[in-house]
């Protein structure tokens, strides 16, 4: 039987393998991605507490972790799109509208 | 600066090169579209990959040998550019052809016209996904390919007609045969609309595309059923009668919209018309000879006569090493009513045998110029169905 | 049910090897049968469309043909394997791949007859909708892949076409999911047998509309072959691929026509109940009713012209998903009323 | 020994895939091993019995996230992509705090323990099926919070369209 600290370290892994394409991509679409990696990490630990605590409350959160996800991606590509259409880059760098 | 490059970058990255290999342009015309997504923005034809100089080389013909050159113009309906090069050349000559001639000459360009139509109607199905009407439509099409191999031996590059009349007499077995044809063809036609004319998605990709209003069309200069999907009741048969066409009755069959369905439906009533007029001729055709009686100064004599005569060997000598003598100096147009729309030549004479300029006006070039208008602003899918309807033949379009 | 893999995999059972091998050897007949079936599949279209066309269809290659799926496939897979000198390889070499994986691995859960189905998951038809959603990847990356315009419009094309319309039969199979109470095939065709004609067809009539029209847009088909439409945009995505790669896209396709075909004849026709048993075969009906289907494919390849991209779009959101929503709502308050 | 053997094999792909999906220069490529990675994380959810989020995984991540993704990557055309820096300039700080980030975790999972487990188990789930056991629970006990995630997408759906409208040219 696999210990469920096992299933934690596998999370945490992709959770930061995450976190470090967040924080260091220049192309804000891997950082889309770097998010949607942090969010399967953050699943991968609720449906395994689910299991080794059997109960069902994990899995609906990691089944609305995915509706938000659905939603981010939906909302944060448009922007994408919009942004690209008006300053045809995708380079958080070059983005300088916010700053003042 | 780098804003420019930028556009250009643009631009290129959205540049689609239909054809001049392509399933969809019949032949080699090749269209440069900008797209904005699936919108055209720009349209750009490009012609000329199959130019052959047939203007060039008529002019170092005799008026007679030039007649094969017409065929390879649009050699889906020769037959009516032969007609149209002899009837320019007898108006040059000053010939008149004899009655039964003419009843023939109307005859077959009527058949050229159905079959020009039924290779339109089948490519055109086609591309916009019937494909079941273009193998119903080239069954047809098979059998006045048949017809035209029983009346003088060539289906598709006839070179029929002559300066002065036609080449050789009907047989009354081939009008049998045409006979039959103009008996099923009608039912032939209700197969065909029975397929696409009342279905949903047939009148989906075909109302409202490609939309010419009757001015527009009249400037752009289109002719034939391009502008009589417009409305305009325009037919060279018409106006300007030639061969026999004032002797026959026909209706003019017009739209009203101007755009693809319109067009479709013109050329669907000129099927029927067509059909009237081959059954008309084979009615009404006088008995005599089908040349004309001064024709021998423009066309060689039989060769049993040359044996024999020697007037036709004189005759014979001469055309084939001066050609015509008398071509008087002076300029000619004329024009006729081919399938595709109005064909006209234009011949400059300087009294030689062979024409100083000759000047061809084929309907499907003046078209092919026309699809940016009809394009720009649809989708790519409407390019196809504009480029259908438009019906063109890269060897007129060329030359 | 504990997890399908644990049961397989728990230690010290005596049938795993029993139970390992009997997949196996379940794989192998279901794929021994699918070929064939696939092999002959374009020989009946070409056969059925050619006398639809006052033609012959397949005539040289053996007794009415009847050897051409063989010589074209030996022709497909001595042909020279081109591939553009600016294609990404990896994934150009990938794509077919994915295409055909994705409609193998459906066939894992389709019940061929009572008990015999080599994966009886309960969660089959989300299985079925999650494997026809990755088969947009094989398109659109072939399209992407082969840096071609034409392939590249054509992949974007089929993948906007094929995910719309993923809703739509989705929506539809939801009818039947909320008559049987359940999302395994086996149940579904078991929950028929108490209905009129032991099939869901008079209840579920609009889904069944809806779910053929999506299937033959799912898979790329007549009137919603645009992905592929050979005179607007070439051959669409796979204009570039050649030889054996171009017929793993061909086998891709006609197995997805395949299994659409055993998904509606399970779902809304009853499976394998037929009026009446017949002895020996206890696929007999399924077959019928798959062939069936597969003829009303290929008739309606010959009839109908294309739609156009815009039109199909607006088909499937204004059309067909507000009726196949109609349809669930229906069968949601007949069945709660009851 | 074969389930941990699955696990590891998992965990494994899981993880390199992930270190890919964030350093590959093509987009297009991240996100097919983003594909792949994804069916590993649903066969591990199959593994710990919620077959109906495994479906989900892969209908919804892979069939329609990661779809969106690919055409947001296709229509930008990112081919400058492939030929500039793809790191920021400081990326090493990045790698730091990640690594501080991962021993942080590491060793706050050392010292978990399991609390009481509740009535989810195993058999009850064959009994009546996941999907049916799930759904129970979802439509009885979060029926509001499934309400809100329906209006949440109703939210983005809409938002979404309006952002990538095209401006009308006036």
């Amino acid at each position: 039987m696999v210990e469920l600290q096992w299933y934690l370290y596998l999370s945490a892994a992709v959770f930061t393998i995450g976190v470090f394409g967040f924080l260091t991509r220049r192309n804000i679409i891997f950082m889309f991605i770097s998010i949607e990696l942090m969010l399967n990490g953050v699943n991968i630990s609720l449906v395994s507490f689910s299991h080794y605590l059997q109960d069902p409350r994990g899995q609906i959160l990691a089944f609305f972790v995915i509706t938000v996800a659905a939603a981010e991606a939906a909302i944060g590509l448009a922007i994408i799109i919009s942004v690209f259409r008006n300053k045809e880059t995708v380079y958080v760098d070059e983005m300088t509208e916010t700053k003042g | 600066m780098e804003q420019v490059d930028k556009e250009t970058s643009a631009r290129e990255e959205l540049t689609l090169s239909l054809g001049p290999q392509h399933p969809a342009t019949h032949g080699v015309l090749k269209l440069v579209l900008e797209l904005e997504g699936e919108t055209v923005a720009k349209c750009t034809p490009h012609v000329g990959y199959l130019h052959r100089g047939v203007e060039k080389l008529g002019e170092n013909r005799t008026y007679l040998s030039a007649l094969p050159l017409t065929d390879r113009l649009d050699y889906v309906a020769s037959m009516s550019y032969n007609v149209g090069y002899v009837v320019a050349v007898e108006r040059l000559l000053g010939v008149e052809p004899p009655e039964r001639a003419k009843f023939i000459r109307t005859m077959v360009s009527e058949m050229a016209r159905i079959s020009s139509h039924l290779l339109w109607l089948a490519t055109h199905a086609l591309d916009i996904g019937a494909m079941t009407v273009f193998l119903y439509a080239f069954r047809e099409r098979e059998w006045i390919n048949d017809l035209f191999e029983m009346l003088c031996g060539a289906r598709l590059t006839v070179s029929y007609p002559r300066i002065g009349g036609v080449r050789n007499d009907v047989s009354q077995e081939f009008l049998d045969s045409l006979w039959k044809f103009t008996e099923e063809f009608p039912g032939r036609l209700l197969e065909y609309e029975t397929l696409i004319d009342q279905n949903r998605i047939w009148l989906k990709r075909t109302i409202g595309i490609g939309v010419v209003s009757a001015e527009d069309a009249a400037n752009l200069g289109l002719t034939g059923p391009m502008i009589r999907g417009s409305g305009v009741p325009y037919d060279l048969r018409k106006f300007a009668p030639y061969d026999a066409y004032d002797q026959v009755e026909f209706d003019v069959p017009t739209g009203t919209n101007g755009d693809t369905y319109d067009r479709y439906r013109v050329r669907m009533e000129e099927f029927r018309q067509s059909n009237g007029i081959v059954r008309q001729c084979i009615e009404k055709l006088p008995p005599g000879p089908v040349m004309a009686p001064d024709a021998p100064k423009f066309t060689l004599p039989p060769k049993e006569k040359v044996m024999e005569d020697m007037e036709a060997l004189i005759h014979h000598f001469v055309l084939v090493t001066k050609g015509p003598i008398t071509a008087p100096e002076g300029e000619t147009y004329s024009a006729i009513e081919a399938p595709k729309g109005e064909l006209g030549f234009f011949f400059i004479s300087d009294g030689s045998g062979t024409p100083y300029r000759m000047r061809i006006r084929t309907p499907s070039y003046v078209h092919a110029l026309a699809l940016p208008y009809l394009t720009e602003g649809s989708f790519v899918a409407d390019v196809i169905a504009v480029i259908g309807t438009a019906d063109l033949v890269l060897g007129e379009v060329d030359r | 049910m504990t997890g399908f893999l644990e049961t397989m995999f728990s230690p010290g059972s005596a049938d795993m090897i029993l139970t390992i091998g009997t997949i196996v050897v379940k794989i192998a007949i279901l794929i021994g049968i699918v070929l064939l079936h696939v092999a002959y599949a374009p020989y009946f279209e070409r056969k059925v469309i050619g006398h639809m066309q006052v033609r012959m269809g397949p005539m040289r290659v053996g007794p009415h043909g009847l050897l051409q799926p063989i010589a074209d496939g030996l022709k497909l897979f001595f042909k020279e394997d081109i591939i553009p000198a600016q294609a990404d390889k990896s994934i150009f070499y990938i794509s077919p791949v994915i295409c055909l994986f994705t409609a193998m691995s459906t066939l894992a859960v389709i019940p061929i007859f009572g008990g015999f189905v080599i994966a009886n998951i309960n969660i089959g038809i989300l299985f079925v909708l999650a494997m026809s959603s990755l088969g947009a990847y094989g398109i659109v990356m072939s399209g992407w892949s082969s840096n071609s315009k034409y392939a590249f419009l054509g992949g974007l094309r089929s993948s906007a076409q094929v995910i719309s319309y993923e809703i739509a039969m989705g929506l539809s199979l939801v009818g039947v999911i909320i008559m049987s109470g359940s999302l395994n095939l086996t149940d579904i065709v078991a929950a028929q047998e108490a209905y009129p004609l032991k099939s869901f067809i008079i209840p579920q009539i609009i889904g069944f509309f809806v779910f053929c029209v999506a299937a033959m847009a799912e898979t790329n088909r007549t009137p919603f072959d645009l992905p592929e439409a050979e005179s607007e945009l070439v051959a669409g995505y796979f204009t570039e691929y050649s030889g054996m790669r171009f017929a793993l896209f061909f086998l891709a396709e006609y197995i997805g026509m395949l299994l659409m075909c055993a998904i509606a004849a399970i779902c809304f026709l009853g499976g394998w109940n037929g009026p009446f048993e017949v002895p020996y075969i206890p696929f007999f009906w399924l077959l019928v009713k798959v062939y069936a289907f597969m003829f009303i494919y290929y008739w309606v390849r010959a009839t109908v012209p294309r739609y156009r991209y815009d039109q199909l779009m607006s088909l499937g959101w204004k059309l067909m998903i507000p009726l196949a929503l109609f349809n669930v709502v229906l069968t949601g308050t007949i069945k709660m009323l009851r | 020994m074969l389930p941990e053997l699955f696990f590891y094999y998992n965990a494994t792909v899981i993880t390199v895939l992930s270190a890919l999906v964030v350093t590959r220069s093509n987009p297009v490529h991240s996100i097919m091993l983003m594909l792949v990675m994804f069916f590993h994380i649903a066969a591990l959810y199959l593994f710990l019995n919620a077959e109906f989020l495994a479906a989900i995984q892969i209908i919804v991540y892979a069939g329609a996230i990661l779809v969106l993704f690919l055409f947001v990557v296709l229509l930008l055309n990112l081919k400058k992509e492939l030929v500039t820096q793809i790191f920021i300039v400081r990326w090493p700080l990045g790698l730091v705090a990640m690594a501080g980030l991962l021993v942080l975790m590491f060793a706050g999972i050392k010292s978990f323990t399991l609390g009481p487990t509740g009535d989810f188990t195993i058999e009850k789930i064959a009994g009546e099926t996941h999907t049916a056991a799930i759904g129970t629970v979802l439509f009885t006990e979060y029926i509001v919070p499934f309400e809100v995630a329906s209006l949440v997408l109703l939210i983005a759906i809409i938002g979404a369209i309006v952002l990538a409208k095209k401006q009308i040219k006036t």
